[in-house]
C-alpha cells in the first residue's frame, strides 16, 4: 500500500467514525462510542506464568463491566499480550499494542523488568498504564520510592513493591524488641522490589539488617538459609519469595526449630502457603503473608469477587483446583480502578481526561482492597498500605494491622 | 535364477547404496552349503557394503537375499542373526571394555548354545582360553580378530560373513587365520568372505567372485588357478 | 538460472525501504531479527564452522550487553563508541570459553560446561549490583550515533543493519579464506588438521574469540534495542533460543544463520497475531523444532541450496 | 571476598556444631540428585545419548502423578467389583505413582523410537537440540495447562521430623520425607545394580554401551534396547519428579534446576558409572549446605556449576569415570 492509498485510508475511516461520533474523542486511539480497546499484557507463558491470574482477574472485571452495560455505553475490548516476563517478548507485546491494535491503555503488566523496558515508549507515545509490578522506579514519585515526579500516564492502582515493602518492614518493627533482621529473597527484580525498601525502613528506624540471604526458584531445601539465619539470633525474617519457595522457607524453619516470625511479600497465597505446609504448628504465631483485602480470601466480604471471577472466566482461565487464589483478586483490584477511572472521565474520553479522572482518585472504596485508593498528581501509586495474614492462637485465619493488632 | 536346493545364500539383483550414492548395480551371487566364497575387487567395488546389505546394516532397494530358500531380504540386523547370518566385521566392532570370556558369551545371548560355543572356540582358538579374562581393547590386533571371529561363532551360525579377516595383521597371524578357516570349512561352516588378501583368499576359498562398480563381472573356481594370479588381478583392477 | 553473487546485496538493499510500510511494532521485531542475526552468525563459527559443541555463546552475548550498558551509565559513553569494545569484552570472554576446549574438552563434556559458564556469568551479572545493577536490572540510556539520538525504531533499524552488514561480510570474507578452510578442517577431522601442520589450539582460540566477537556486538545492540537489561535474560531459554536459530537455519551456513534467526524471531510474533493461542507458545515453538529438525536437518539453508546452488556455503561441506 | 573469610573464621564457633546437621541434610538432598544423576546416567550408559530434555521428563513425572491421582481414588470409590477391592488396599498414591512411572515408561520409549532414534545417526547437535525441543514442548504443554497456579502434590504421608542424634545439646533433625527418598535411592542403586550386573539386560546394556554396532552383530535389538532404557530413564526420572514435587510444590520450570545438578552429579562421579553418579550427587548436596552456610546462601546456586568446570578442567573423566565413546 503506498503512502496516498494509506492516508486516504485513514482518511476515510476517520471521516465514518467522525460522522457518527461527531465528537472528538473519535481522534482518540482506541475508543470508538461503543467500545474502548485496553491492551492486558502478562506472562501467559514463561516462568513467571504463576502471576498469570492477575490478567485474568482484571479481565473478569471488565467483562463483569460490559455485561452491565459498560460504561457510558462504550465496552471494553481486552486484548491479550504474552510478555512471557522477558524483556524482548514484553516490548514486542507492548509495542503491538500500541502501534498495532492502537488500544487506549495498557494494563496489568505483572514483570518489573518488562515494565522498566517499555516506559520510555509509554511515555513517549502518552499511553496510560496501570500496573501490578513491583519496581518502584515504575510510577514513584519522591514518596513512593522514585526519585522525581512520577510519569504523566503510568500509575498504579495497587501499592507498589515500595509500599508493601516498607509495610513488612513496618510490620515486623512493631514487634516488640525488635533490633536484629534477616532477608530471605529471590535473585530477581520482583524479589529485591519488595526487600529493599523493606530494609530501608527497617535501617531507617535503627534496627539492623543482618543478613541478606539468597534462596533460588527451585530450591527444595532452606537447611542452609535457616541455620545461618539461627546462628545470627535474629528477630524477625522477611521472606521476598515465591509461594513453592515460601513453603520450603518455612518448613525448614519449623524442622529446625526457628522460632522467628516470617513475613511474606505478595508472591503467595496465604491459604494454599497454610495448606502446603502442611503443619499448622509450623505456621501459628510465624508465618503472616501480605495481604491487600479488606477481609480474608473467602470471605462474605469477598464473596463478590469471587462470583465475578467465577461468572466471567473460562474454565480454562480459572485453577484447576480449588478457588481463585489471591491474584484472581490482586487482578480484581486492578480491573476495579482502571474502570473507575473511565467512569469518572466521563463521555468525552481521551488519555488526557482519563488521567484527570484517575487523579481524583481520592479515599476511593473500591470493596475490595483494605486500603483507600488515592491518586493524585503527585503520587501515582494507590494504595500505600498493606495488611497481615496471619494464624491466631485458634488457628484461625486473621488479619492483622500490626503486630498482634487484627484489621477486624 | 531359481533358487537352488543345495545354495545356502542366494542374492538376486541386489541394488543399494548410501542416500543417492548407488553402490551395488544389480549383484547376483550364490554361495552353497559348506562353501567358502571370496569377494575380490578393489577399493570402492562395494564388497563390504554386499556384506553389509545381507547381514541387514543396510536396506536394499532391489534384488532379494534368500538364506536356504527363505527371504531375508531387507530385514534389521538382529532378525538376520537369528535367522543364521552372522557378521565379523571388518572393524570387529568388539566390546572394548569388557573381557574375552564376557564377549564371547555375549556372542551367544541372543541365540546359540554357550557351552558349546565356548568349546568350539576353544578348539579353534587355544590361545583364547589362556586370555580368558584379559579385557580385550588391551589385546593385539591378531588375537581381537580371534576374538571377533570367535564371537561370531558362539552362536553356531548357517553363514559366516567376515570382512577382511586378514587386515592390518601379521603374516603369521594372516597364516593361522588361514588355517583356522580352512578347519572351520572341515567342519561345515558356509562363508562368504571379502579379502584384499590375494594369495590367502585363493587359498582357502572354493570360489572366486570379482565385483566391479557394483556387478559381480568374473568369478570360477580356485581348483585350477595354481600360480596364475595375474589374470585375476588384471580383471581387478583394469 | 545463473545467478551472479551480487544477488547478495539486494537483501539489504531491499530492507533499506522496510520503514515505509512496517509500524513501530514490526520495525522492532526487525530489529530484533537483526540483532539475532549477528547472536546466530557469531554462535554458528564455534557450532558449525568449528563443530564443536559449546553453549557459551548466551555469556558472549550477556557480556556483550552488559559491557555497552555498563559503558554507557557509568562513564557516559554514547552507545556507538561502546559497540567495538562490547565486541572486545565478548572475544575476550570467547578465550576464556576456549580454555577448555584447548585443554582437550570436548562434545558434550564442553556443552555442559559451557552451560555452566554461562550461568555462572549470570550468577555474577546478579552478584554485582554495583555495576550492573543487580537482580532490579541495568537501564540503558536511549542510544546515540555521532550525537544523534535514535529515538525510534526506524533510527535504530539503520544503524543496526549498518552493523549487520559490515560484520556479516567480514565474518563471510573471513569463512571464505584460509582461516575458514582451518576451522573446516578441524571440524572434520581434528587429528588430520593437526597432522597437516594446522595449529589447531590457535584456530580454536581465534574461533571463541570471533565468535565471541560477532555476538558480543550483538549484545551491544540488544541493549540499545531493549534499553533494560536484567540477569534472567541470559538463562537458559537464550541458549534454546540460539541453538534453536542455527540449528533451523542450518550449521555453519550464514545464509542459515540469517534465515534462522527471521524465523525463531518472527514465530512469537506470528502465533502473537492469534489471541486465541494466548500462552502456547512453548509448547508451539518446540514442536515446531521437532518437525524441522526431524524433517529437515540440514536446515532451511539447505533448502535454499536446492533452489539454487549460489546458496550453498562455499565454505562448508557436510 | 576477604570480608567474607574474616566472617567465616569469626563464625567458626557458631556454624561448627550445626555441621553434623548440614552433613545430614546435604546427604538428603543429594540422595535426590543422585536418583536424577542416575536416571540420566542409565540412559546415557545404554544409549550414549545424553539426554538434554530430562529435566523436563522428571518434572512431567511429578505432573502425571497429580493428574493421575483423582482419576485412581475416583475409580477405587467407585469400582465395587473384586478388582476394586483389591485395589482399595493399595493406598491410590501408590497405585497413582506406579501408573505415572508407567506412564512415563511410555513416553520415553515412543520418545526414542519416533523422535531420537531416526536422527541418531546426524549430527550430534541435533540431538541435542532434538531432546531440548521435547522437554520445551513438554513444558510447555504443562504451562498452558497447569501453570497458572502452585499445584500440591499429593501427600502420601504426613510430613513428620525426627531427631537422629544430638551433639552437645544440638540436634540433628531429618524429615519423613528425607528418610523415605534415601530410602528409595538406595533400593533403587541396589535394584540398578543388580540389573546391570547380574542379568542378562544388563549384559546387552553393557555391550550396547560398548559398541552399538558390535551388539547389532551378535544379534542384540538395539533399537528396542534403547527404547527400552529410554523408558527406564525416564521412569527412573519420573521418580525423582515424584520426590521433588513433594519437597517442593509442582513447578513447571524444575527441569533446568534438575538438568544442571544432574550433570554436576554425573560429571563429578564420572559418566556412565551409577556409583559414581549416586556419590557425586551426595557430594554436591553435602557441598552446598556447607558451602551455603559458612561462605554464603549466593553459593548455592553455583556450587554444581563450579563442581562441573573444575571437575572437568582437572580430571575430566570424574571421581569413577571410564573413557567411552560419546555421541553427545
Amino acid at each position: 500500500m503506498n503512502a496516498l492509498q494509506k492516508s486516504l485510508k485513514t482518511a476515510a475511516i476517520a471521516i465514518a467514525i467522525a460522522s457518527v461520533s461527531g465528537f472528538a474523542a473519535a481522534a482518540e486511539r482506541g475508543i470508538t462510542d461503543t467500545s474502548i480497546k485496553i491492551g492486558n499484557i502478562g506472562p501467559f507463558s514463561g516462568k513467571a506464568a504463576m502471576f498469570n491470574p492477575l490478567n485474568y482477574g482484571s479481565v473478569a472485571y471488565m467483562r463483569y463491566v460490559n455485561d452491565m452495560g459498560g460504561v457510558f455505553g462504550r465496552k471494553f475490548d481486552v486484548v491479550l499480550g504474552d510478555t512471557a516476563c522477558a524483556q524482548a517478548k514484553g516490548i514486542a507485546a507492548a509495542k503491538k499494542m500500541i502501534y498495532d491494535e492502537k488500544v487506549f491503555m495498557i494494563t496489568v503488566n505483572p514483570c518489573s523488568g518488562v515494565a522498566m523496558a517499555i516506559k520510555p515508549t509509554l511515555v513517549k507515545e502518552g499511553m496510560p498504564w496501570s500496573g501490578v509490578s513491583a519496581n518502584p522506579k515504575i510510577t514513584g514519585s519522591v514518596g513512593s520510592g522514585g526519585t522525581s515526579a512520577p510519569p504523566k500516564y503510568m500509575f498504579h492502582v495497587t501499592p507498589n513493591g515500595y509500599f508493601s515493602g516498607m509495610t513488612m518492614g513496618k510490620f515486623i518493627m512493631t514487634k516488640p524488641n525488635t533490633k536484629k533482621i534477616a532477608i530471605v529473597a529471590h535473585t530477581n527484580d520482583w524479589a529485591r522490589g519488595y526487600c529493599d525498601p523493606a530494609i530501608d525502613y527497617i535501617e531507617s528506624q535503627g534496627a539492623e539488617v543482618v543478613l541478606d540471604t539468597a534462596m533460588e526458584r527451585g530450591s527444595t531445601d532452606a537447611t542452609a538459609q535457616v541455620l545461618q539465619i539461627k546462628t545470627k539470633g535474629v528477630d524477625g525474617v522477611l521472606g521476598c519469595l515465591y509461594q513453592p519457595e515460601l513453603v520450603v522457607l518455612l518448613k525448614a524453619a519449623h524442622k529446625y526449630k526457628l522460632n522467628t516470625p516470617i513475613i511474606g511479600a505478595l508472591g503467595a497465597d496465604f491459604g494454599q502457603v497454610v495448606q502446603q505446609v502442611g503443619n499448622a504448628k509450623a505456621v501459628n504465631g510465624v508465618f503472616f503473608q501480605g495481604h491487600l483485602y479488606k477481609d480474608k480470601i473467602g470471605s462474605p466480604a469477598l464473596e463478590w469477587g469471587k462470583q465475578i471471577l467465577l461468572k466471567y472466566l473460562t474454565k480454562d482461565e480459572l485453577p484447576k483446583t480449588g478457588d481463585p487464589t489471591h491474584f484472581y483478586y490482586f487482578g480484581l483490584f486492578n480491573g476495579i480502578g482502571v474502570v473507575e477511572g473511565f467512569r469518572r472521565a466521563g463521555r468525552d474520553l481521551t488519555r488526557d481526561t482519563y488521567i484527570k479522572a484517575i487523579e481524583t482518585l481520592s479515599d476511593y472504596d473500591n470493596n475490595i482492597s483494605a486500603g483507600r485508593v488515592t491518586i493524585t498528581p503527585q503520587q501515582h501509586v494507590g494504595v500505600s498500605d498493606m495488611y497481615f495474614n496471619g494464624l491466631d492462637k485458634d488457628g484461625n485465619e486473621v488479619i492483622f494491622s500490626s503486630w498482634g493488632k487484627a484489621l477486624h | 535364477m531359481s533358487p537352488d536346493n543345495n545354495s545356502r545364500l542366494q542374492i538376486t539383483d541386489l541394488v543399494a547404496g548410501y542416500g543417492h550414492n548407488v553402490v551395488l548395480r544389480g549383484v547376483s551371487l550364490q554361495v552353497n552349503q559348506g562353501e567358502i566364497v571370496t569377494l575380490l575387487g578393489a577399493n570402492g567395488s562395494g564388497k563390504s557394503t554386499v556384506l553389509n546389505t545381507i547381514s541387514g546394516f543396510l536396506k536394499p532397494t532391489q534384488g532379494t537375499v534368500h538364506l536356504d530358500q527363505k527371504s531375508i531380504t531387507g530385514i534389521p540386523p538382529h532378525k538376520t542373526f537369528r535367522a543364521g547370518v552372522v557378521q565379523v566385521s571388518q572393524a570387529r566392532d568388539l566390546f572394548g571394555d569388557l573381557t574375552v570370556e564376557e564377549n564371547l558369551k555375549l556372542g551367544a545371548i541372543i541365540k546359540g548354545d554357550e557351552a558349546l560355543g565356548l568349546k568350539q572356540v576353544f578348539e579353534y582358538f587355544p590361545r583364547l582360553s589362556d586370555r580368558y579374562d584379559q579385557q580385550v581393547s588391551t589385546m593385539s590386533g591378531g588375537e581381537q580378530q580371534m576374538v571377533a571371529v570367535g564371537r561370531a561363532l558362539m552362536s553356531q551360525p548357517m553363514l559366516l560373513l567376515l570382512d577382511e579377516p586378514s587386515g592390518g595383521l601379521s603374516p603369521s597371524f594372516v597364516k593361522e587365520i588361514g588355517e583356522i578357516t580352512v578347519r572351520m570349512k572341515a567342519d561345515g561352516v558356509t562363508m562368504l568372505l571379502v579379502e584384499q588378501n590375494l594369495r590367502l583368499a585363493l587359498e582357502i576359498s572354493d570360489r572366486y567372485l570379482i565385483l566391479r562398480d557394483g556387478k559381480v563381472i568374473d568369478g570360477g573356481s580356485t581348483d585350477n588357478l595354481e600360480g596364475s594370479h595375474e589374470d585375476i588381478v588384471r580383471t581387478i583392477y583394469l | 538460472m545463473k545467478l551472479n553473487r551480487s544477488i547478495f546485496w539486494i537483501f539489504p538493499l531491499l530492507v533499506l525501504a522496510l520503514p515505509l510500510v512496517l509500524n513501530q511494532y514490526l520495525q522492532y521485531v526487525v530489529n530484533l531479527i537483526l540483532v539475532y542475526i549477528l547472536v546466530g552468525v557469531g554462535f554458528n563459527i564455534v557450532v558449525g564452522n568449528l563443530g564443536q559443541l559449546a553453549f557459551s555463546n548466551v555469556a558472549f552475548f550477556g557480556i556483550g550487553a552488559y559491557a555497552s550498558g555498563i559503558l554507557t551509565t557509568q562513564l557516559g559513553m554514547p552507545w556507538w563508541l561502546t559497540v567495538i569494545p562490547a565486541g572486545l569484552c565478548g572475544a575476550l570472554a570467547g578465550c576464556a570459553a576456549s580454555i577448555p576446549a584447548l585443554r582437550g574438552v570436548r562434545l558434550f563434556y564442553l556443552a555442559i560446561m559451557t552451560l555452566a559458564f554461562g550461568e555462572l556469568m549470570r550468577w555474577l551479572y546478579i552478584r554485582t549490583p554495583g555495576l550492573t545493577g543487580g537482580s532490579m536490572g541495568l537501564t540503558v540510556p536511549e542510544p546515540a550515533v555521532f550525537g544523534w539520538m535514535l529515538t525510534t525504531e526506524y533510527h535504530k533499524f539503520y544503524v543496526f543493519l549498518f552493523i549487520v552488514v559490515v560484520v556479516v561480510i567480514a565474518t563471510s570474507r573471513l569463512l571464505e579464506s584460509r582461516i575458514g578452510r582451518a576451522f573446516l578442517a578441524i571440524k572434520n577431522d581434528e587429528n588430520a588438521a593437526a597432522a597437516m601442520g594446522i595449529p589447531t589450539g590457535q584456530y580454536f582460540l581465534l574461533a571463541f574469540a570471533l565468535s565471541g566477537f560477532v555476538v558480543g556486538i550483538g549484545g551491544s545492540m540488544y541493549a540499545a534495542l531493549v534499553g533494560h537489561l536484567s540477569p534472567e535474560d541470559f538463562d537458559l531459554i537464550q541458549v534454546i533460543l540460539h541453538f534453536a536459530i542455527i540449528m533451523v537455519g542450518g550449521l555453519g551456513s550464514l545464509i542459515g544463520s540469517i534465515l534462522g534467526s527471521i524465523l525463531i524471531t518472527a514465530t512469537p510474533e506470528v502465533i502473537r497475531h492469534f489471541e486465541w493461542l494466548v500462552g502456547s507458545e512453548e509448547w508451539i515453538f518446540g514442536v515446531s523444532i521437532i518437525v524441522v529438525i526431524l524433517f529437515l536437518p540440514r536446515g532451511l539453508s539447505s533448502l535454499l541450496a536446492k533452489v539454487n546452488s549460489i546458496f550453498k556455503d562455499r565454505y562448508y561441506r557436510n | 571476598m576477604i570480608e567474607q573469610i574474616q566472617s567465616v573464621l569469626t563464625n567458626w564457633d557458631a556454624m561448627l556444631p550445626v555441621l553434623p546437621q548440614l552433613v545430614v541434610s546435604g546427604i538428603a538432598i543429594g540422595m535426590l540428585y543422585a536418583l536424577i544423576a542416575l536416571s540420566m546416567t542409565i540412559l546415557y550408559r545404554a544409549t550414549t545419548v545424553v539426554n538434554f530434555g530430562h529435566g523436563d521428563l522428571v518434572m512431567l513425572g511429578a505432573y502425571a502423578l497429580f493428574i493421575l491421582m483423582p482419576m485412581v481414588t475416583f475409580n477405587i470409590a467407585v469400582e465395587s467389583s473384586a478388582l476394586g477391592l483389591l485395589a482399595s488396599f493399595v493406598p491410590p498414591f501408590l497405585v497413582a505413582l506406579i501408573l505415572s512411572l508407567f506412564v512415563l515408561f511410555a513416553m520415553g520409549y515412543i520418545i526414542h523410537r519416533v523422535f531420537i532414534w531416526p536422527i541418531l545417526k546426524g549430527p550430534h547437535l541435533s540431538l541435542a537440540l532434538m531432546a531440548i525441543a521435547i522437554g520445551y514442548a513438554v513444558r510447555g504443554v504443562i504451562r498452558k495447562e497447569y501453570g497458572k497456579e502452585v499445584l500440591q502434590m499429593p501427600r502420601p504421608f504426613p510430613e513428620q521430623e525426627f531427631e537422629v542424634f544430638n551433639w552437645g545439646g544440638i540436634g540433628t533433625y531429618m524429615t519423613l520425607d528425607e528418610m523415605i527418598f534415601c530410602g528409595v535411592v538406595i533400593v533403587m542403586l541396589l535394584v540398578s545394580y543388580i540389573v546391570f550386573s547380574k542379568t542378562r539386560f544388563g549384559q546387552i546394556v553393557q555391550a550396547m554401551f560398548q559398541t552399538q554396532r558390535g551388539s547389532s552383530l551378535v544379534g542384540i535389538n538395539v533399537m528396542h534396547y534403547n527404547n527400552l532404557i529410554w523408558g527406564v530413564g525416564c521412569s527412573l526420572g519420573a521418580l525423582g519428579g515424584v520426590m521433588l514435587g513433594l519437597a517442593l510444590a509442582l513447578d513447571p520450570d524444575v527441569g533446568v534446576w534438575t538438568l544442571l545438578r544432574g550433570f554436576a552429579a554425573m560429571t563429578l562421579g564420572g559418566f556412565g558409572s551409577l556409583y559414581g553418579a549416586v556419590i557425586g550427587g551426595l557430594i554436591i548436596g553435602i557441598l552446598e549446605k556447607v558451602l551455603g552456610v559458612f561462605i554464603s546462601t549466593a553459593f548455592i546456586e553455583i556450587t554444581c556449576y563450579l563442581v562441573i568446570i573444575l571437575v572437568l578442567l582437572i580430571r575430566p573423566k570424574g571421581l569413577f569415570g571410564q573413557h567411552a565413546t560419546l555421541r553427545i
